[in-house]
């Protein structure tokens, strides 16, 4: 029992300490993004990592959740002869829900793994010592380029996102069921407010912070993870450990977020 | 640092004085640059240098290639032991014409 | 050796550090004084690495003082520490050589920091540090695509772009066939001397530590047991450090009632 | 050649998501990056029931404004809704206002029927004739009763 007792305090104050490294990690980050110098190369690198890299897939995953949502909204709405507001059932799930979260699931696959594993391995091979004893800040020179750079990838990703979901949704529609292409897009027009875009937005901007958020501390802190193995297991635990944390973050999140805006 | 310029017959001697480090090479660098763009014979004075590291060497290096394909001469003049050192370890002793004073030189 | 009125830059006082609740090091004590080379040696997990790890204010200490160049760094704060970093130069064990970019931008990369020199001067300066590592035409090749010799030559030559006063390596010749290891001893010696640098080199290599040492530091279990001149050492008969040379393995006296424990005694947590 | 392209990159993800979003906040959001010139125009109504800001003030079927601003008149008890109406289409003083719903269960629209007076109504003006929502509920049961 005692026992017990022990282990419960000793978790709590394990994760206690945990949050509050992380939260003051992010909170030197953000201060940092103002100081000078503006590395501007290094963020461009990063847009194209974190940004650039991820239009494809961000393309794909639009395009098909675009053409699922008119092919089940295509049935369901058939069965009311509510066909008319196809346009804006896909055009609203996508704008509210799906592109923000799912492009910033996308990205924690993508780029979130990626960076978590990069700072990691930048961790075990004493390349952050090494920057530390060059007089260089790691979180200056590391990571407030991708910070920045997510911060600014992710609505814009969200925003392509949306884009090809409504074409997708078009062509599950319009162009394999013949509905009305005036009705889809009229739909869509009339129903669209800007308060759903940018709820899209300040959705997709969080998650961006979250995705470097998790993947950088992740990374960075991996030498005082509890599972104690460094080298190439940590860095492939730590990794695992920053998707699903990431992953739950934002679908925790977005429900927070939703049920502040609406 | 300072840094002063004088003619001596054909020779534009830029003499350095103090420490050429990482912060005041730049201040070394112009100088010589500009003399050696104006068709100069350069010749660089280092006997008041008390300290010049390898940022003061590349600028060093600099005004050689310069002065290379500019077709002028360039010399350092009153190379200390320890500026010699530094030009030693890469090897750029062999490089440099070097000269022990400037009066040398000038009656040779 | 002359090194008995010369300036003390490195000075660490009753240096006491913990892992969790294990003991790594236990009041140390180190003086390295100006241009001199100081050899930190002592087996696996006496603490030397960890010593190492202090003194570039990397970790941090339950107890003691540590003073470089005459800034105590265990109560400076992170300014202070960073300003101090630019002269210090630090080879790591396995290089740290950032994996995406060339060897050249690893080298020029204090310098692109730091300092507001011309595009050309940093070049030139990259070139000539390469050249000294005998890294010549290496500049634009990824660190992946280099042997281990010459990583190790890499991060030297980044270590010392900025012209350091205070030079650390760890292990140099960690991994390396004594051929290579050879030469980097010969660049540790030549960069003392030609630049004046004031270097501290952590190893377990009895032969190397020898060839370039002024004096040897041997830590073992966290406590040093003698720093001296390397003639002296070599003299000594303390009884750790004649089976240090004479590469024997440790003897303990075995605690019978203790061993029995530890081996029938419960699951470790 | 390397960094030219990855600037190439970026430059083109930014330039594809840029054009994203702005379609989505132009076309589907409405914000007016050539802020059209318009007049408001208030009107009352006894109910507006599931009438939202935004919504589309239609003429004859084609959209003419939309709704800016409600708000519940306190002594009078009737909702006040303030449209922007385009400023080249002219209301006559006789115009009415009348709260559709576009299908069944579609979304609530102001429909404007023109009038036949010589005065038009003016910036901050009022529609005096108006027509509240007529709800499905209501309906229903009218012709229920009726047919009894």
């Amino acid at each position: 029992m005692r026992n017990f007792v022990e282990k419960t305090g000793r978790e709590t104050i394990y994760y206690v300490e945990h949050a509050g490294m992380m939260t003051i990690f992010l909170c030197s980050c953000l201060i940092r993004i103002f100081t000078r110098p503006f590395q501007l190369r290094a963020i461009i690198k990063q847009l194209h990592f974190i940004g650039a890299k991820s239009v494809f897939i961000i393309i794909v995953a639009g395009s098909f959740t675009g053409m699922v949502l008119g092919l089940q909204g295509y049935y369901v709405l058939q069965r009311f002869g509510s066909l008319d507001m196809i346009g804006s059932a896909v055009a609203l799930s996508l704008i509210r829900e799906l592109g923000p979260v799912l492009a910033a699931l996308m990205v924690v696959g993508r780029a979130g793994s990626a960076i978590c594993a990069e700072i990691g391995i930048m961790r075990t091979t004493e390349q952050i010592d090494a920057l530390e004893c060059m007089g260089i800040h790691p979180y200056k020179y590391l990571m407030v380029p991708k910070f920045i750079a997510a911060i600014i990838s992710l609505p814009l990703l969200t925003c392509l996102f949306d884009v090809m979901g409504i074409l997708g949704g078009y062509f599950a529609a319009v162009v394999l069921f013949g509905v009305n292409e005036g009705s889809y897009f009229q739909g869509m027009y009339s129903s669209v407010v800007w308060a759903d875009i940018e709820m899209g937005l300040i959705k997709s901007f969080v998650f961006g912070l979250i995705i470097v958020w998790v993947a950088t501390a992740k990374g960075f802190f991996l030498h005082l993870d509890r599972s104690g193995a460094f080298g190439a297991e940590g860095v492939s635990r730590i990794t695992t450990k920053a998707v699903v944390l990431s992953s739950v973050a934002i679908l925790g999140s977005d429900y927070l977020i939703s049920a502040i805006l609406l | 640092m300072k840094c002063e310029i004088s003619t001596r017959g054909i020779y534009t001697v830029i003499a350095l004085q103090g420490e050429v480090d990482l912060h005041y090479s730049p201040q070394a660098r112009e100088p010589i640059l500009t003399c050696l763009k104006k068709k100069q014979n350069v010749l660089v004075d280092l006997s008041a240098v008390t300290y010049i590291d390898s940022s003061g060497v590349a600028s060093l290096v600099e005004g050689y290639q310069e002065a290379k394909s500019s077709g002028v001469k360039f010399g350092l003049v009153g190379v200390s032991k320890a500026a010699l050192q530094v030009l030693q370890l890469a090897r750029l002793d062999k490089v440099f014409s070097i000269y022990d004073s400037v009066e040398n030189l000038l009656a040779n | 050796m002359e090194e008995h009125n010369q300036k003390t830059v490195i000075k660490v006082k009753e240096l006491v550090t913990h892992y969790g609740s294990r003991k790594i090091l236990d009041g140390v004590n180190l003086d390295v004084k100006k241009n001199e080379i100081m050899v930190i040696m002592g087996g696996s997990g006496s603490g030397k690495s960890t010593l190492l790890r202090h003194v570039l204010g990397l970790n941090s200490a339950t107890s003691g003082s540590i003073e470089i160049l005459g800034t105590e760094i265990t109560t400076a704060n992170q300014k202070k520490l960073y300003q101090l970093r630019r002269n210090m130069g630090v080879a790591f064990q396995g290089g740290a050589l950032f994996g995406s970019m060339t060897v050249g931008e690893n080298v020029e990369l204090p310098l692109r920091e730091h300092t507001n020199l011309d595009e050309k001067t940093m070049r030139i300066m990259v070139r000539m540090k390469l050249e000294v590592m005998n890294l010549a035409g290496v500049e634009a090749l990824m660190p992946s695509e280099l042997s281990g010799g010459m990583v190790k030559r890499a991060a030297l030559a980044r270590a010392v772009i900025m012209d350091p006063t205070l030079l650390f390596f760890d292990e140099p010749s960690a991994g390396l066939d004594p051929v290579v290891s050879a030469e980097l001893d010969e660049l540790i010696i030549l960069l003392r001397n030609a630049m004046n640098m004031t270097i501290v080199v952590v190893t377990h290599e009895l032969e190397s530590a020898f060839k370039i040492a002024d004096r040897i530091t041997i830590l073992d279990e966290g406590k040093i047991i003698i720093t001296d001149t390397v003639e002296n050492i070599r003299n000594s008969n303390l009884t750790q450090v004649q089976d240090m040379l004479n590469r024997r393995p440790r003897q303990k006296e075995l605690d019978t009632e203790a061993y029995l424990d530890r081996l029938t005694g419960d699951r470790l947590q | 050649m390397k960094k030219k392209n990855i600037e190439f990159v970026v430059g083109l993800f930014l330039i594809a998501s840029i054009l994203s979003f702005a379609w989505l906040s132009i076309k589907l959001g409405d914000i007016e990056l050539f802020s059209k010139s318009t007049y408001s125009v208030s009107a009352r109504f006894t109910s507006i029931s599931g009438l939202k800001e935004g919504a589309v003030v239609e003429l004859a079927g084609v959209r003419i404004g939309k709704v800016t601003h409600i708000a519940l008149d306190r002594e009078e008890y009737e909702a006040i809704i303030h449209m922007e109406i385009d400023s080249d289409i002219a209301l006559q003083e006789d115009t009415m206002a009348a709260i559709r719903t576009a299908g069944v269960i579609g979304d609530k629209f102001v429909n404007i029927t023109p009038g036949g007076a010589d005065e038009l109504i003016t910036n901050n003006g009022e529609i005096e004739e108006t027509e509240s929502a007529i709800s499905l509920e209501e309906l229903v049961s009218k012709y229920i009763f009726e047919s009894e």
